[in-house]
């Protein structure tokens, strides 16, 4: 006989299809229920704060295995398999592409483990295509509408940012690796949003290139642009704060930021590492919007707890899922005003 | 025609010692002890359901791995490889959707054959990789630099498509047929034997006759192992080297569709770094960079040694970073013993 | 067991290969001041034999005393360091740089942490001069011919002030002229204390040169002799076990009159070019071709079968135009080519026997849906590796395991399966040993008697005059001549080749 | 005694034809090409600030590309340099952050003399390359895949210090002195002359004066072009190969710490991918894969045609993936010209 991927493959479940009923009861006690965890990109700094609140916020009780995707669906998928024959009582996967999602739906489906997303969110469709589907996160194209907020801000908050008076702002965005969703929403709603405003000042884009995600390639970027526009430049996007980072090292490596009128500039980054809140308290950076990845990844290991236990899925998360299941963890604009929020944050993250 | 024989030669079958034996195999047996090792960690890997998914999993990867083991048979390399895979995943993805699916790139379109897109990303791999060979066979540029090139050019053209046709946003829904074509297979009792294996099966034994029974196989060879000495015997070394090349093509074209199958999704990205593996698992395998020496049973234990150890080590949960630390150095140990059956003993 | 008597003594080497015991139990014994010639066939061991002195390879079992004392050289550095220096059989040079470094390379001379290349050059010239050498030291070694590149090798050597030199037939390559220039140096060398290991498969040299002779056969010494008490006849039939009577075979004389091949004012287009070449051979006919180094015999061969490009002339095969543009062109027009360089246009070193025998004749063995037939390539193959008398315990060996002579061996087994009318042979019995010359001489006469034609072409006079029917010479890449070889000397073929310098 | 000076052959010195000229110094007519293709398309390209833009991210690759150039020449390859550099750069900026920035991550030392990471960088990356170097010189294994199995190794090293040191985040704050000694430069009038560009300078003669004038480097090009041939020569391969990968080392340690001083900052993916961008310059700047040749020259064009190629299309506003496409044909004619010249016509 053959099998499909959606069909039941008799020995991929040979235990239980409720695995809550199973491990609070008898003589399994002894062995700790496993949390498979799969991370898209271990060199993804955003990532590495959401590991980390998942390892903070686990406890005792679980046994985490946390695996890299190396920014590879093709590889995930595999290890989706491999933890699935490992016997993981729950997963929770930070897909690479949001469109996989059914691929990984369809390999747990079958067992009837608990499957928690995160990060990066997959269609309502998906979503809702199996009962034990969960999601936390939150959507990068809202994050990068709240960026766009954060830069109309500032040019009012800095009406000197219009450098050459002509009520125009020239920007450029340092995009992450193209093809990428968090780079190519981000960047979307930025222009979008940007794109629409005409209230008394308008902004134009100069250009966008992307830097994958790395600073070293972002500093290369900025330099040309540093050697093309000059002081054209008055605001700065970027994707992430990597990117930010190889960005400002140019523009301080070329003058800016100084006394010099013309060379300044608004600068805004996207999650508000710990490395961006020094530039944001010297007024290097205007600001960030930072995903909480705290509660994200908080949320992220409770309800696959939850699950594992057998306990609602909700307890303990603070908040009523969404209506595809899903935990939205806000994202906040962080200014010189909130940093602390952010170290706050960033403090449970790095498990201090 | 008199004969100048006078002293008859004794034809010996090679009498191998047992060392002799055990270093020219020793690739099968760092296989096998690796695998040991694993088991003996945690007994929990040693099942028929582990097997299978080790054996699929290392099903594309084998299809291709034959395809670049060619070229490095012949003495050159390929760096497109990664990009390749995923101008055919891309291709096939926008090609292959599920009728229903919200966001389906080409809306009116019929649903196609499952084997019509799957033959046009095989035919425009081969037709690539054929310019490919062409530059490095008639302009005499190293392999090395020009895939590098064509890595970046296939990079261009696959993005550019990829952003025209869906804005550079992941293909999805990906036919359901096709990917039961792919993820599927037959269970024997409650064993799992996967299609993949089997198709991967297929592809070993037609690449197997290639090298082995036909003259483009030992004309690659020869190519490989001297080329000044295979056009004065006659090769025509542009020739075999676009068929080899073409081959590459379309077992590429038939690696990237089905990985975008068994991924479910395609974005500019699949396939990336897939070169290092597949070279890697060739050396490891006995596929001498230098061209002219290489086996089929070879280039599946190298895929296979890279593929166990890959499993292996997310099932039994090893720290990612360590994972590096440890992949890098079974990949020396590996290569380290089957390099000693070339050491010339002096 | 060390004697003072002898400056070097191996005793009871033994060497094995997978398959092949190269050496077993062999001894040589030389006196310092003396020439000691170390003759057997091809495959004897007598490379292995020095290889094993120079500590390129390490030796199972035996003794080596050097001047009575023990030694044992782990690599060439310490061999050279010792006081041994070795031109190797094949050339082994870096073709990217010049003839200086080349020369230099291991031991550069010094100032401070600097290479000082005027000191390098100084000493080059000087050294060339001592030894009449003709050759720029700045030159790119890859630019010179294989016998300017033989010259520098033997030039390193003698340089390096070594008390042993091992010359692994240094002239195989060489010129009439150069090898007489050769043998002074070696006398004078021997005149200065120097001990010289001499290997050559040419009689007349060992006689002319050597004092002393050692014989090997099947990595055994066989006997070791004063050379004034040797003949050629006695060497051969220590060589190879019995008695040989004749160095040439018995030719019947053959009615030569169909032209098979016909070349009408050839002319190359890239440097070094054939300037115009026109010649006829008939079917049955073995067409030498004379000439001096540089006299541009190779690139004749080479653009007849399409491997350098013809900008002028026509080929007729048999009265029909051919156009032979690349080989597989030249092959298909029934012609074969046996290149000169074996090692680079010849071997395939990672390969089995089976596969370089069976390479350029591979259309033959494909059958219905392109397979392959294994038993007719392995049947093949075996012919080949019996009727060439190809030394080698499998057929699976690969090729360059084998000496250099075998090897030889098999490449002319190559084209003889692909049944080609016209044979062109570049050197043929190049590092062949006598008997296997003999056997090639026979074959060629053999062919020849068959109705096909052969163009040989030989730096060495006396087998030239021994197998053709006519001898072509050629002269600043024109032919100066055609000669009868029954009416011919070896004085007009001389001058003949000296006709466009 | 006669002369047997080969009267037959009249050895003309390379006359230096005007088209020999032209194919001999091709890299650089391209790279000026390219340049004035460039600058045609936006002549704001041509200003001394973009000019000196452009070698200072030049810079830091000329000093990795030399160090891996001498390996390339030797005839072997390096897959680990871009790894190298990250572990370099992580290092070094772990221990020169300045004394107020909060996240310090040995916040209680002292402020470190620079010299003294740089060099324990260097030195560290000599270490490593010293142990591939020995991989390969004495278990024989080959170096694509011995440097391959390193690149891993060294990306668990350096990815474990940096989860340990600073929990995989990051690493900023750099030492303001640091940064200046890199990223500074002289004002000659208005012009910038970036000290980047002077270290380059110093870096290249050096290595320049190894290559050409003493005997590791005429050891390094005999081994590349034969190494039989150098062994015979009684040549100790060993020992000159594992100096040059100790060179190799120190310049990687050098350039990965001016490379996180440039970018300001270090996460594990710094360097990520440098090995192919280097020995690609190398390539196209005449380095043979085979061994044996290279100049210094050479490199130098290779780098900035490289640099040139990016910033170029960077300031030209182009396409990103439009870009990738652009770049694999500049590499694809760059490399089929300059090939040109060793071509051999018979
Ligand atoms: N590296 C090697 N590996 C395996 N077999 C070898 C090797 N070198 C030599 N042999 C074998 O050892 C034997 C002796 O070879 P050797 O080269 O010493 O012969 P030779 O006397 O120098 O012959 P020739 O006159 O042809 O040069 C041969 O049978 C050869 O095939
Ligand atoms: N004008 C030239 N420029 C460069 N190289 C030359 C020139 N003429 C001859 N040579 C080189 O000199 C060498 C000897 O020339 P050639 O091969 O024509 O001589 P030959 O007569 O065939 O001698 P052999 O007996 O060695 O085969 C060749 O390697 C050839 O490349
Ligand atoms: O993949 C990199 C991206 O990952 C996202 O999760 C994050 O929000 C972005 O800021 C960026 O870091
Ligand atoms: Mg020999
Ligand atoms: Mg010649």
């Amino acid at each position: 006989s053959t099998y499909s991927p959606n069909d039941n493959p008799s020995s991929a479940a040979p235990e239980q299809s409720a695995p809550a009923e199973d491990s609070s009861t008898d003589d399994q006690t002894a062995e700790k229920p496993v949390i498979g965890v799969l991370v898209f990109d271990y060199s993804n700094n955003y990532c590495t704060y959401i590991r980390n609140a998942i390892n903070y916020y686990a406890g005792e009780d679980v046994e985490i295995i946390m695996q890299d995707s190396q920014n590879d669906q093709a590889k995930q998928a595999e290890q989706v398999d491999t933890l699935l024959q490992r016997g993981v009582d729950a997963l929770c996967v930070n897909l690479v592409e949001p469109e996989s999602a059914s691929t990984i739906i369809e390999k747990v489906k079958p067992t009837g483990k608990p499957l928690i997303f995160f990060n990066k969110c997959p269609s309502d469709e998906d979503m809702l295509s199996y009962d034990n589907a969960y999601y936390s996160g939150c959507s990068p194209y809202d994050g990068g509408v709240m960026q766009a907020e954060m830069c109309i801000d500032a040019v009012k908050a800095n009406p000197a940012a219009d450098k050459n008076g002509d009520g125009v702002i020239n920007y450029v965005i340092i995009k992450g690796e193209p093809g990428h969703p968090d780079a190519e929403l981000c960047t979307q709603a930025n222009l979008d949003t940007l794109g629409a405003y005409s209230d008394g000042i308008t902004f134009k884009n100069l250009d966008i290139q992307t830097a994958n995600w790395r600073s070293d390639q972002a500093k290369d970027v900025m330099d040309a642009w540093i050697g093309r526009f000059g002081s054209e430049i008055e605001m700065v996007i970027t994707n992430n704060d990597g990117m930010m980072l190889g960005g400002v090292e140019a523009l301080k490596a070329a003058g800016w930021f100084g006394d010099d009128p013309q060379k300044q500039v608004l600068f805004i980054g996207h999650d508000a590492i710990p490395e961006a809140i020094p530039l944001i308290e010297d007024g290097t950076l205007y600001g960030c919007i930072l995903q909480d990845a705290v509660n994200e990844g908080r949320a992220t290991i409770v309800m696959a707890k939850n699950l594992c236990f057998g306990r609602p899925v909700e307890e303990d998360l603070g908040v009523e899922l969404g209506a595809i299941k899903d935990f939205r963890s806000p994202f906040i604009k962080i200014t010189k005003e909130n940093t602390q929020t952010a170290v706050d944050i960033y403090n449970v993250a790095l498990g201090n | 025609m008199k004969s100048i024989s006078t002293t008859a030669v004794s034809w010996k079958k090679q009498s191998g010692s047992v060392s002799k034996f055990l270093l020219s195999n020793a690739i099968y047996f760092v296989l096998a002890a690796i695998f040991l090792v694993m088991v003996m960690i945690n007994p929990g890997l040693l099942t028929l359901d582990n097997i299978s998914f080790i054996l699929s999993q290392a099903s594309t990867r084998v299809i291709f791995a034959l395809g670049i083991a060619g070229i490095i048979i012949l003495g050159h390399t390929d760096l497109s490889l990664g990009r390749m895979i995923g101008l055919s995943g891309i291709l096939v993805s926008s090609l292959l959707q599920n009728l229903d699916y919200p966001r389906r790139i080409f809306s009116s379109m019929p649903r196609l054959p499952l084997w019509l897109p799957i033959l046009g990303a095989m035919l425009l791999s081969a037709l690539i990789m054929i310019l490919l060979g062409l530059v490095i066979a008639k302009i005499k540029v190293p392999s090395f630099i020009a895939s590098l090139a064509f890595q970046l050019i296939v990079m261009g053209i696959l993005s550019l498509y990829f952003d025209y046709v869906n804005d550079s946003s992941p293909i999805g829904g990906l036919d359901d047929g096709f990917k039961a074509f792919v993820q599927g297979g037959f269970m024997i009792g409650s064993v799992r034997l996967p299609f993949l294996v089997i198709y991967a099966a297929i592809v070993t034994a037609i690449i197997w006759f290639i090298w082995n029974k036909t003259k483009l196989g030992k004309n690659m060879y020869a190519i490989g192992g001297n080329p000044e000495a295979a056009n004065v015997s006659g090769v025509k070394i542009t020739k075999n080297l676009l068929l080899i090349f073409l081959i590459a093509g379309l077992l590429y074209g038939l690696g990237g569709s089905f990985e975008a199958a068994r991924t479910g999704s395609a974005s500019n990205s699949l396939g990336y770094g897939y070169e290092l593996d597949a070279i890697a698992a060739c050396v490891v395998g006995g596929v001498s960079m230098r061209g002219g020496v290489g086996t089929i049973p070879g280039v599946l234990a190298g895929v296979l040694i890279f593929q166990l150890v890959s499993y292996g080590l997310v099932f039994l949960g090893v720290n990612p970073y360590i994972q590096y630390l440890v992949k890098g150095l079974i990949i020396l140990l590996a290569i380290s013993i089957d390099t000693q059956k070339y050491v010339k003993r002096r | 067991m060390a004697n003072s008597d002898y400056i070097l003594e191996m005793r009871d080497i033994c060497k094995a290969f997978p398959g092949v015991q190269a050496l077993d139990h062999a001894q040589l014994l030389l006196r310092p001041s003396c020439v000691h010639a170390l003759m057997g066939e091809n495959g004897a061991g007598k490379s292995t034999l020095m290889k094993c002195l120079f500590g390129i390879y390490q030796k199972d079992a035996g003794e080596i005393f050097l001047d009575g004392h023990p030694v044992n050289f782990n690599n060439p550095y310490e061999a050279l360091q010792g006081g041994v220096s070795m031109v190797h059989q094949e050339l082994n040079q870096v073709l990217e740089q010049n003839v200086m470094e080349n020369i230099w390379l291991g031991r550069f001379p010094m100032k401070g942490i600097v290479v000082d290349e005027r000191a390098m050059y100084r000493n080059t010239k000087e050294i060339f001069d001592n030894l009449h050498i003709d050759i720029d030291p700045k030159q790119k070694i890859g630019e010179l011919s294989v016998s300017q590149r033989q010259m520098a090798e033997i030039a390193k050597a003698v340089s390096c002030g070594a008390k042993i030199i091992v010359l692994d037939e240094p002239t195989s390559s060489l010129t009439e002229n150069e090898v007489s220039h050769l043998f002074r140096i070696v006398s004078d060398l021997r005149s200065r204390g120097c001990a010289i290991v001499y290997i050559s498969h040419k009689m007349e040299e060992i006689l002319q040169i050597s004092d002393e002779v050692t014989i090997m056969r099947d990595g055994k010494s066989i006997a070791t002799q004063p050379a004034a008490e040797l003949t050629i006849d006695k060497i051969v039939s220590l060589m190879v076990g019995r008695d040989l009577s004749h160095r040439f075979p018995q030719k019947s004389s053959r009615c030569c009159e169909d032209i098979l091949l016909e070349v009408r004012n050839i002319k190359g287009a890239y440097a070094p070019a054939v300037k115009d070449a026109s010649f006829q051979l008939r079917q049955g006919e073995i067409l030498g071709i004379a000439g001096l180094v540089g006299a541009r015999r190779t690139e004749l061969v080479e653009t007849i079968f399409g491997l350098r490009t013809r900008e002028q002339g026509e080929i007729y095969v048999e009265g029909k135009k051919v156009e032979n543009r690349t080989p597989s062109q030249a092959i298909e027009n029934g012609f074969a080519l046996v290149t000169e360089e074996r090692r680079q246009t010849g071997v395939f070193e990672d390969l089995p026997i089976i596969q370089n025998a069976t390479v350029a004749n591979l259309a033959k063995y494909t059958g219905r849906l392109g397979v392959l037939d294994n038993t007719a390539m392995v049947s093949d193959a075996k012919w080949v590796v019996e009727n060439m008398k190809v030394k080698t315990p499998f057929l699976k060996t690969h090729m360059g395991s084998l000496s250099g002579g075998n090897q030889q061996k098999v490449i002319l087994g190559r084209w003889l399966l692909t049944n080609s009318k016209i044979l062109m042979l570049d050197e043929p019995t190049r590092g062949i040993d006598v008997v296997s010359k003999f056997e090639i001489y026979q074959l060629m006469i053999d062919l020849a008697q068959q109705g096909k034609g052969i163009l040989f072409i030989s730096s060495e006079m006396p087998e030239l005059l021994g197998v053709t029917d006519r001898i072509l010479v050629m002269s600043g890449g024109l032919v100066a001549g055609i000669v009868n070889t029954q009416e011919t000397t070896q004085e007009e073929i001389l001058s003949l080749a000296a006709k466009y310098l």
